[in-house]
Parts: structure tokens; C-alpha cells; sequence
């Protein structure tokens, strides 16, 4: 049984009930990411940044499991919870020193930058209302992990692999990177 | 436990979430106030040849309720030159990680809080929450030595993160699941060479994976001989040092429910959950001796978790980094190939 | 649930990533705002893999994620590279190279 | 064991270490942690002040005097017998064994002797008040690395210990029993016999330290090879005691220095270790007590009759004179250079304390080696603060 079915099943909603808590969930859930999000590029102080991060990252794992996408909201929460944002708080924290206040950020960059995001969204916002109207999500249930792991076994087995030799890359890569000689 | 009530009562929505929430405050509050009370007060007493608590009630069996009461009593004291918010925040980032945790664990065929596909992979995943929380608390405390514990911590955390997951492989290979409650099942229905006398405990077949699990476990609950982030005799209390009251009782608290929970999940992988031998798994009857031999199962495992605790002195940062990454990954591995190779042939 | 309220949650993270990128000159900081243009893409594979009811766009979600787990660790390593090398991660200076 | 030598980059992190704000101060290139004076670690108000690179230590530095009290100064105001009440409380966990040098010292201005039977009491607690000492170090020693058990056998057992020195002193913690010519009493009856079951019960604790902490591996890993101090630099930095002992210099005043004791006439060996580590200091420490044991054994079973004190004034006065007089107490050599102008107190006291030697080879020691090795060198060369600060 997954998630979305349990609520169904274990608190008797009806189908339209559900419709409902779930477009509570969304709403709080997308408040909260924007605004975090929101404090992330503006905050001065880089741990704070990285503990928005993570507010935001919950609440993407969040709308994973609202769209039936278990496996991977449980992953986004150990990979990017558990070892990316400590990765990012370990690095802060190690050399406070510089790392403190970001005070750099000039008035004309801020300016510039904030027309080009406005920009982007505008142009994203146009296309989507356009080309997506009505469209409604009605999957008649949530992928389970068997489905997930037999499509990466067989139609996108090479991706798997690039992505397993890009990680072992990576790897060895930060080491010779960081590495203090 | 929704489960049981759907069997017994209609509930309204609202009425079963607020008896879910006040059973898992107690299966998070009971499991670690057994603990505490029967192993850091009594057995550890006892190991170094003295009483323990015994004023408070009988055999000082009040003693919890004296130390929660004089937590509560203390100043909530906040260093000055601390980041507020985040040093508040932080005991209840660890305490999610905890709550989270226990919603996984079945205790009994229909007694479950969540019952989800993932189950055992979600519990690895909400348990590396915690280290957001320790790391939030030592940076926030402005103090170098909670800075010191908390990157000991995180660092320690992360490494045995590693063996934790690769031990749990090898059992969720042989359950053919991620799904605790089905891997309860098939420890409850397996069968050893086609004798199904007491089902299949992993624990026979899977020995190193839990050997694996509890020195991993270990290290994960940074106890002796893992200790380093909290080691009194080095940084005084690591990331904890700098707080006192209500919030140090919230870490507390955390710490010993989530030994309790590890111990949980071990007894789940390894020893068969809330099954006994004997039984048909799926009577009824387990929905109400189940939370109890759980429990008991839970005493035994932490039993062991704990003697470790109270015996060993602690190793050094690289030493412990040496024992995560040159012997416990590597064994792990194998295990996993070995595993795997035997699930196919048989 | 409509498929364009995930689509335009996740236009506003990517422009707001995008925002971060463009004024941030912390080079952690950069790499975090990268992070969050990535998760609003995942969002969208995520919302139109419910939308089709395939698992394809899960997948490459799951791709991604692991990118990015490569992506920080060479980020931060190289951010700390600069770090030792010039005292300062602020990436405005990093143009020593040039002529 | 690498030293930084570099003066351009130890001079740019004691800059970077010395910044009082914490934001500075945490850099991958250095910081400053002051363990202490208020740290578990230090068993009282030793602060050392170390600098570090990530866990590394780059410099370490004690500062000592934070519980200075002034004992040689005051010693000046005091009469020969009030001294003792004053120098018992440098070493307060073997605090008999602090009197008898300076006694030793003043009897020999006065050219005064103890009988016989003074003298094997005083041998006999002094080797008690040595293992009275040295357990609370081997249970301790598990504490500073993280295993809270021993400490709790040690303190069990050594209680038994103290009783007997009540017993006989009627002081638990500063006895206060020596005096210029023998002793205040007689040991009371039955003592022997009592003091041989104790006996036991310590051998039974050396055992049990044998199979819980210097058999355990993580103890061995955390130990062996850590904090080695080779035989030349620990006789350089005066370092005296087990830790010298466990650099394998056959050392020790018992055999070779001693006047007023009786040490000579027993039947003992001198333990040393070649490896110099912390492994090779507890290790030379336990078989001490066991050794300590025997020659309590040999003590109670040899003890001459007689009287207990020799013919001196009720009210002592020194003849002009001085003397330096030094005994092997338990934390190491212990001197006291008195000299005296005739009057009823004495004119200078100088007290050489073994801890005061042996922490001062801690800046040389620490460099190199990472914060939890400080811990396990500072509790394997075992000070006590009181023996540090006077």
C-alpha cells in the first residue's frame, strides 16, 4: 500500500475529500517553498541560506509524494537532506572564516538580476498557462518502486550507467580537487 | 494502529489522527523512558557495582519523572552571542527525525501508523534528518567546542549513514521488499531448508548484515564507543554543551528514543519483528501481544547496544573513519554480492 | 489537481533560482541557488510523469538528483580550492585569468 | 609527528587564532581551544591553550597557576610540625607521602633519626598512600578515554585502602602523622590482618584492569604510539616517575636515592617499559601497585618493635642549616630544599613537585597529535593540580 492510497483507505475519504486535503497540501506546502525560497537568495547569512535550502527541499519531497512519487520523495530526502545540505553546512561550517556574511551583492547586480528572473518567469508563466490550461493530473495510482527500478533495468539502462561512472567521476574528481597538495 | 480501529469502530478522520498522534508520543516516550530507567540507571548501576536511583519510588522507579521535572524547572538558558532561532529550533529538528522514525515501525499484522512501500528505505532516509539538527545546534551555540561536536558528529554520521544502508540490503534482497511489514512477513512465513518451524529470522542467514547494523547503530546513536561528538572528556559535551533545561531534555529525549527505535528496526530486520514462533501470523492475536513482544525484543537488542556503551572506551576520529570505510563498507559489500548470488541460485 | 500549479510552482523556484545565480557572488551560494533551479526542474519531470502516467519523467528525476550529488561535491571542492588559494570565494574575483 | 616550523605561517594562525570573535577564529587554517581551566579534562583549573588545524594541534601551551596557593611562602610563618599540614594538600590523593620529605629533610638539619620501627610505618604508608594514588589513576585513565566503568572500581576499592590509612592516621584524605623523629601513634591492633585482606582486593582490581582496559583493543589503538617520549627528551624536560620509567630509564629513588626509608631492605622491582607511549605510563603504573602491594606484604610482616619516636625537644627548633631531601612519591621525584637560620619556623622552603616536571613536557608533546590524544597524553601522564601549582 503507498501513501496516497492509505489516506484513502485507512480515513475513509471520499475521492473528493481527498481532492480537497490535497490542494491544501499543495497550497501550504507551495507558500512555504516560495517564501523559503524567497529568504534563500535574499538572507545575508550562508548557514541560514543552506537551512532555507532545506526547508525548500522538504517541501519539494513533499510534492513528490502529493504526485504518487514515493521512492523518490524518500530519495530527495536522503540524498539531498541527508548528504547535500550537510555536504553544504560541513563546508560553511569549516571555513566560517569567509564564508560568514555575503554582504557582496551590489544594488546593480541585484537590480539586473531580479529583471532576468522576472523575465524568465514571465515568459515560463505565459507559455504554461497557454499550452496547459485545464489540464488535470488523474493517475489512476501511484508508480511503485517495482515500476521505477524495472524501467531504469531496461529502457534507460545506459543513463544508469553513465550516471553511475559520471558518480564515480565526481568522486574522484573532488578528491584530487580538494585534495591540499 | 488505524488498522485495529478500523476493525473495531468507525472513527471520523479527525478522531483517528488525534489517537494516532497520542500513540506515537507514546511509542516514542515509552520505549525510551524503558530504557533509560532499566539501562542507564539500573544497568549501568549495577556494572559498576553500585545502586543506582533509589529514592524515588520503588527501586527508584520514579526517578524518570524526577529528572523530567527538574528539566523542566531549569533556566532555558541561551548564550549571548548564539543565532536564536536557529539554537530553538534546533532539539525539535532532532526530534523530527525521531518522530518520523517510529511511523515505519508495524507492531503487529494491523498495527501500523503508516504502512508504505518504502517503509524501511524512508526510515534510513528521516533518520539522517537528525544531522541537520545536531549541526544547527552546534553551529548556533557560537562555542567552539559544540562547533567541534557538531562537524564530529556530522562527519561520523554521514560515514556510518553507509554501512547502515548497505547492511539493510542484504535483508531487503532476501524479503524481495522494502515494505517492513512484509519483511516481518517473510521472516513469519520463510522456511530453512523447508523446515518452518520458527519461519526464517534474517538474523541466521543475514548475521553480519546485523552485526553490521548495531556497530553502525552505535555510531549512529553516538554512543560509546562512537562517542566523540558528546565526549565529556574532550568537548565537554560536543554540540550539546551549551544548552540546559527543557531544550537539553529534548536532545536527551531523542537520543534514547531513537536508540529505542534502532533497536526497533533491528529486532524488525533481523529478529522477526513483533512474530513468535508458534503463531499464525496473521491472528488477531498479534495485534495485541505484538507492541509487547516488540518491546521485548527491543529490551534485548538494546541490552546489547548498551553493554557496548558502558564497557568500551571510545576511538579517535580517524580510527573511527578507518572502521566505516576500510572494514565495514567492504564486508557490507560482500554481504550484499553474496546475497544477492545466493537469492538467485536458490 | 491541475498540472499547472506544479508547472508554476516551479517556474517561480527556477526564476528565483535563476535571480540567486545572477546577484549572488558567494560561490556557496551560487552552487545552493543551482540546487534549487534543479529541484524546480524536477518538479516539473515529477508533474508530468503523474500528468502521462508513466514513470519516465521519475527517473530522470532520479537522475538528476544524482547529478546533483556529483555537482556539489565537485562544486564544493572547487569552491574550496579557491578559498585556499585566493582567501576569498567571491566569484567576482575569480577573473585573474583573463589576459 | 610533524612540528610546524614555518615562524611566517605559525605567526599568521596564532594571528588568526588569537582574534577573540569566533567568526574569525574558525578557519580550516586555525583556532584557538582553550581547554580549560574550567574542563572536564583537567581534573581542576589547568588550562591549556591549544591551537589547531582542523583536529591538529600546531601548538600547545599550559598555563599553570590557577590554584597556586602559595604553600612555600607560607611555610615560612609556620612551625616544623604546622608545615605538614600545609604540604600534605600538594599531592591530595597520596597526601602522606607529600610529608615525608620535608620531615626527612628537617630531621636530617637536626641530625635527628627515626627509630626503626618509625621508619617501616613510615614506608609502609607511604607505599600505601602510593597505591591509594596511582588506582584512582587507573580507573581514570578509562574516564578521560570515554569508558566511565573503571573509574567506579577504582573509587570502590580504593575506599578499603583509605580505611586503613584512617585507621591508623585518623585522617582519610590529609593524614598529617609524620613527625620530626617518628610518628604521632602506633598502628592499632588487629591492623595487619585487615591491611592483607585489602591487599587482596587491590590485586583482584589490578587484575580486573588488566582484562578491561589494558586488553581492550580500542584502549591499545587509542594508546599505544601516542604521546611517545623518548628516554633523552623526558630526562631533558625532568620528567621523573612512572613516565620516565616507561621510557625505559631505570629510575627509580626508592632503590637508588633513598634516606629514611626502608625500601632497601625489602624484596622489589623496578618496572620500566621500552615504548615511552601512553600504553607503556598506565602500564608501568599498574605494575607498580602490584609491586606496592608486595612491599606492603613484606612491610607488615617485618615490622621491627620498638618505639615510634625518637628523643626530641616538645618544641623544635632547627639548627642553622639546610638540606634538600627527595623521595619517589607517587606522581614522581618529589624535593624539598629547606633551610633554616636557627628559628622555630624555617627560613625558605623550596618544593620540587613532580607534576610541575611532568607537565612541562606537554608543549613538545601535544604538537602533532589531535585533540583526543591531548585528553589521553594529558591523563596518561597523570598530574595532579594541587602538585602542579602549589
Amino acid at each position: 500500500m503507498t501513501t496516497l492510497a492509505a489516506l484513502e483507505g485507512m480515513d475513509r475519504l471520499s475521492s473528493g475529500d481527498v481532492l480537497v486535503a490535497q490542494n491544501v497540501a499543495f497550497a501550504i506546502m507551495a507558500i512555504t517553498m516560495v517564501a523559503a525560497a524567497l529568504r534563500m537568495v535574499t538572507t545575508r547569512n550562508v548557514v541560514h541560506a543552506a537551512l532555507y535550502l532545506v526547508i525548500v527541499l522538504a517541501g519539494v519531497a513533499g510534492l513528490f509524494i502529493l504526485l504518487g512519487a514515493e521512492f523518490l520523495g524518500v530519495t530527495q530526502v536522503m540524498v539531498y537532506i541527508g548528504a547535500i545540505v550537510v555536504l553544504f553546512l560541513f563546508g560553511i561550517m569549516l571555513t566560517k572564516g569567509s564564508f560568514g556574511e555575503d554582504d557582496g551583492v551590489t544594488g546593480e547586480r541585484r537590480l539586473m538580476a531580479g529583471l532576468v528572473g522576472l523575465l524568465v518567469f514571465g515568459v515560463m508563466a505565459a507559455a504554461l498557462v497557454e499550452s496547459f490550461a485545464d489540464a488535470e493530473i488523474s493517475r489512476s495510482g501511484p508508480s511503485t518502486t517495482a515500476d521505477i527500478a524495472d524501467s531504469i533495468f531496461s529502457a534507460y539502462i545506459v543513463p544508469f550507467e553513465a550516471v553511475s561512472v559520471l558518480l564515480l567521476a565526481a568522486l574522484i574528481g573532488a578528491i584530487v580537487v580538494a585534495r591540499k597538495d | 494502529m488505524s488498522g485495529v480501529l478500523t476493525l473495531a469502530v468507525e472513527l471520523a478522520w479527525w478522531q483517528q489522527t488525534g489517537i494516532r498522534a497520542v500513540l506515537g508520543l507514546v511509542a516514542v516516550l515509552l520505549p525510551a523512558g524503558t530504557l533509560v530507567y532499566l539501562f542507564l540507571f539500573k544497568m549501568m548501576s549495577f556494572m559498576q557495582s553500585r545502586l543506582g536511583p533509589m529514592e524515588a519510588g520503588p527501586y527508584g522507579s520514579l526517578q524518570l519523572l524526577a529528572e523530567v521535572g527538574k528539566f523542566l524547572q531549569k533556566e532555558d538558558i541561551i548564550p549571548e552571542k548564539a543565532d536564536r532561532i536557529v539554537f530553538k529550533a534546533a532539539p525539535f529538528v532532532v526530534l523530527i527525525s525521531t518522530f518520523l522514525l517510529v511511523i515505519v515501525i508495524p507492531a503487529g499484522p494491523d498495527a501500523w501508523f503508516i504502512d508504505v512501500d518504502t517503509g524501511i528505505f524512508l526510515a534510513l532516509a528521516v533518520s539522517s534528518i537528525s544531522v541537520i539538527g545536531i549541526l544547527m545546534a552546534g553551529w548556533a551555540s557560537s562555542s567552539k567546542y559544540s562547533l567541534l561536536g557538531a562537524l564530529r558528529a556530522a562527519g561520523q554520521l554521514v560515514a556510518y549513514e553507509l554501512p547502515l544502508v548497505l547492511a539493510v540490503i542484504g535483508v531487503v534482497i532476501q524479503a524481495g521488499t522494502l515494505n517492513v511489514q512484509g519483511i516481518v512477513m517473510a521472516q513469519a512465513t520463510g522456511e530453512i531448508f523447508g523446515w518452518g518451524g520458527i519461519g526464517n529470522p534474517f538474523i541466521l542467514t543475514q548475521f553480519l548484515g546485523f552485526a553490521i547494523f548495531l556497530i553502525a547503530v552505535q555510531a549512529e546513536l553516538t554512543q560509546p564507543p562512537f562517542d566523540m561528538p558528546v565526549a565529556e572528556s574532550e568537548l565537554v559535551t560536543g554540540y550539546l554543551t551549551e544548552y540546559s533545561g527543557l531544550r537539553f531534555l529534548l536532545f536527551f529525549i531523542g537520543e534514547f528514543a531513537t536508540a529505542a527505535i534502532f533497536a526497533a528496526l533491528a529486532s524488525t530486520l533481523f529478529l522477526g519483528g513483533w512474530y513468535v514462533p508458534g503463531i499464525d501470523p496473521t491472528s488477531d492475536l498479534f495485534n495485541v501481544i505484538g507492541p509487547v513482544i516488540l518491546l521485548s525484543k527491543v529490551i534485548l537488542v538494546s541490552f546489547l547496544i548498551f553493554w557496548f556503551r558502558f564497557t568500551y572506551p571510545r576511538f579517535r576520529e580517524d580510527q573511527l573513519q578507518q572502521l566505516a570505510w576500510k572494514v565495514l563498507i567492504p564486508l557490507s559489500l560482500a554481504n550484499i554480492v553474496v546475497t544477492g548470488v545466493l537469492k538467485v541460485v536458490f | 489537481m491541475l498540472l499547472n500549479q506544479f508547472l508554476l510552482l516551479s517556474a517561480v523556484l527556477f526564476s528565483i533560482g535563476v535571480y540567486g545565480v545572477l546577484a549572488r557572488r558567494n560561490g556557496v551560494l551560487v552552487l545552493m541557488s543551482i540546487e534549487l533551479i534543479l529541484n524546480a526542474v524536477n518538479i516539473n519531470l515529477v508533474a508530468f510523469a503523474a500528468f502521462r502516467a508513466t514513470v519516465g519523467g521519475e527517473v530522470f528525476a532520479l537522475f538528476v538528483i544524482a547529478v546533483a550529488a556529483a555537482e556539489v561535491g565537485v562544486g564544493l571542492a572547487m569552491v574550496l580550492l579557491l578559498y585556499r588559494s585566493s582567501r576569498t570565494i567571491d566569484l567576482t574575483t575569480v577573473d585573474r585569468l583573463r589576459g | 609527528m610533524t612540528a610546524v616550523d614555518d615562524p611566517r605561517r605559525l605567526a599568521y594562525i596564532a594571528g588568526q587564532a588569537s582574534d577573540a570573535r569566533v567568526n574569525l577564529e574558525i578557519e580550516t587554517e586555525g583556532m584557538t581551544l582553550n581547554i580549560g581551566p574550567q574542563h572536564p579534562a583537567t581534573h581542576g583549573t589547568l588550562r591549556i591553550v591549544v591551537k589547531l588545524d582542523g583536529e591538529r594541534v600546531m601548538r600547545a601551551e599550559p598555563i599553570m597557576g590557577y590554584m597556586h596557593r602559595g604553600y612555600e611562602k607560607l611555610a615560612e610563618v609556620r612551625t616544623y610540625p604546622q608545615v605538614t599540614s600545609l604540604v600534605n594538600r600538594i599531592d591530595w590523593l597520596g597526601s602522606f607521602a607529600n610529608e615525608v620529605p620535608f620531615i626527612l629533610a628537617a630531621e636530617q638539619i637536626m641530625g635527628v633519626e627515626a627509630p626503626p620501627r618509625a621508619q617501616w610505618i613510615r614506608t609502609l604508608l607511604f607505599e600505601l598512600s602510593r597505591i591509594a594514588n596511582v588506582v584512582l589513576f587507573l580507573g581514570d585513565m578509562g574516564v578521560q578515554l570515554g569508558a566511565v566503568t573503571p573509574v567506579f572500581f577504582a573509587f570502590r576499592d580504593r575506599e578499603f585502602v583509605l580505611n586503613q590509612i584512617e585507621a591508623v592516621t585518623g585522617g582519610r584524605f590529609h593524614p598529617n602523622f609524620d613527625r620530626i623523629g617518628g610518628l604521632k601513634d602506633d598502628i592499632p591492633k588487629g591492623w595487619t590482618e585487615e591491611t592483607k585482606g585489602v591487599l587482596g582486593r587491590i590485586r583482584t582490581f589490578c587484575d580486573e584492569m588488566e582484562d578491561l582496559v589494558t586488553g581492550n583493543e580500542i584502549f591499545q589503538a587509542r594508546t599505544r604510539g601516542i604521546g611517545v617520549i623518548p628516554a633523552d627528551v623526558g630526562l631533558a624536560y625532568g620528567l621523573s616517575g612512572a613516565n620516565i620509567r616507561a621510557s625505559g630509564v631505570d629510575w627509580d629513588l626508592r632503590r637508588d636515592g633513598g634516606i629514611g626509608l626502608v625500601h632497601d631492605k625489602l624484596d622489589w622491582k623496578v618496572w620500566t617499559h621500552p615504548d615511552g607511549d601512553s600504553f607503556a605510563r598506565y602500564w608501568v603504573r599498574l605494575q607498580e601497585v602490584r609491586e606496592a602491594c608486595n612491599m606492603v606484604e613484606q612491610l607488615l610482616d617485618g615490622i621491627p618493635s620498638g618505639p615510634i619516636m625518637a628523643k626530641v625537644p616538645r618544641i623544635i627548633k632547627v639548627p642553622p642549616g639546610e638540606a634538600y631531601v627527595e623521595t619517589e612519591n607517587p606522581l614522581g621525584v618529589m624535593g624539598y630544599y629547606v633551610v633554616s637560620k636557627g628559628d622555630l619556623v624555617p627560613y625558605r622552603v623550596k618544593i620540587r613537585s613532580a607534576s610541575f616536571n611532568n607537565i612541562s613536557i606537554t608543549p613538545w608533546l601535544l604538537e602533532g597529535t589531535y585533540v583526543p590524544d591531548v585528553v589521553s597524553i594529558l591523563a596518561s601522564l597523570y598530574f595532579i593540580l594541587g602538585d602542579i601549582d602549589r
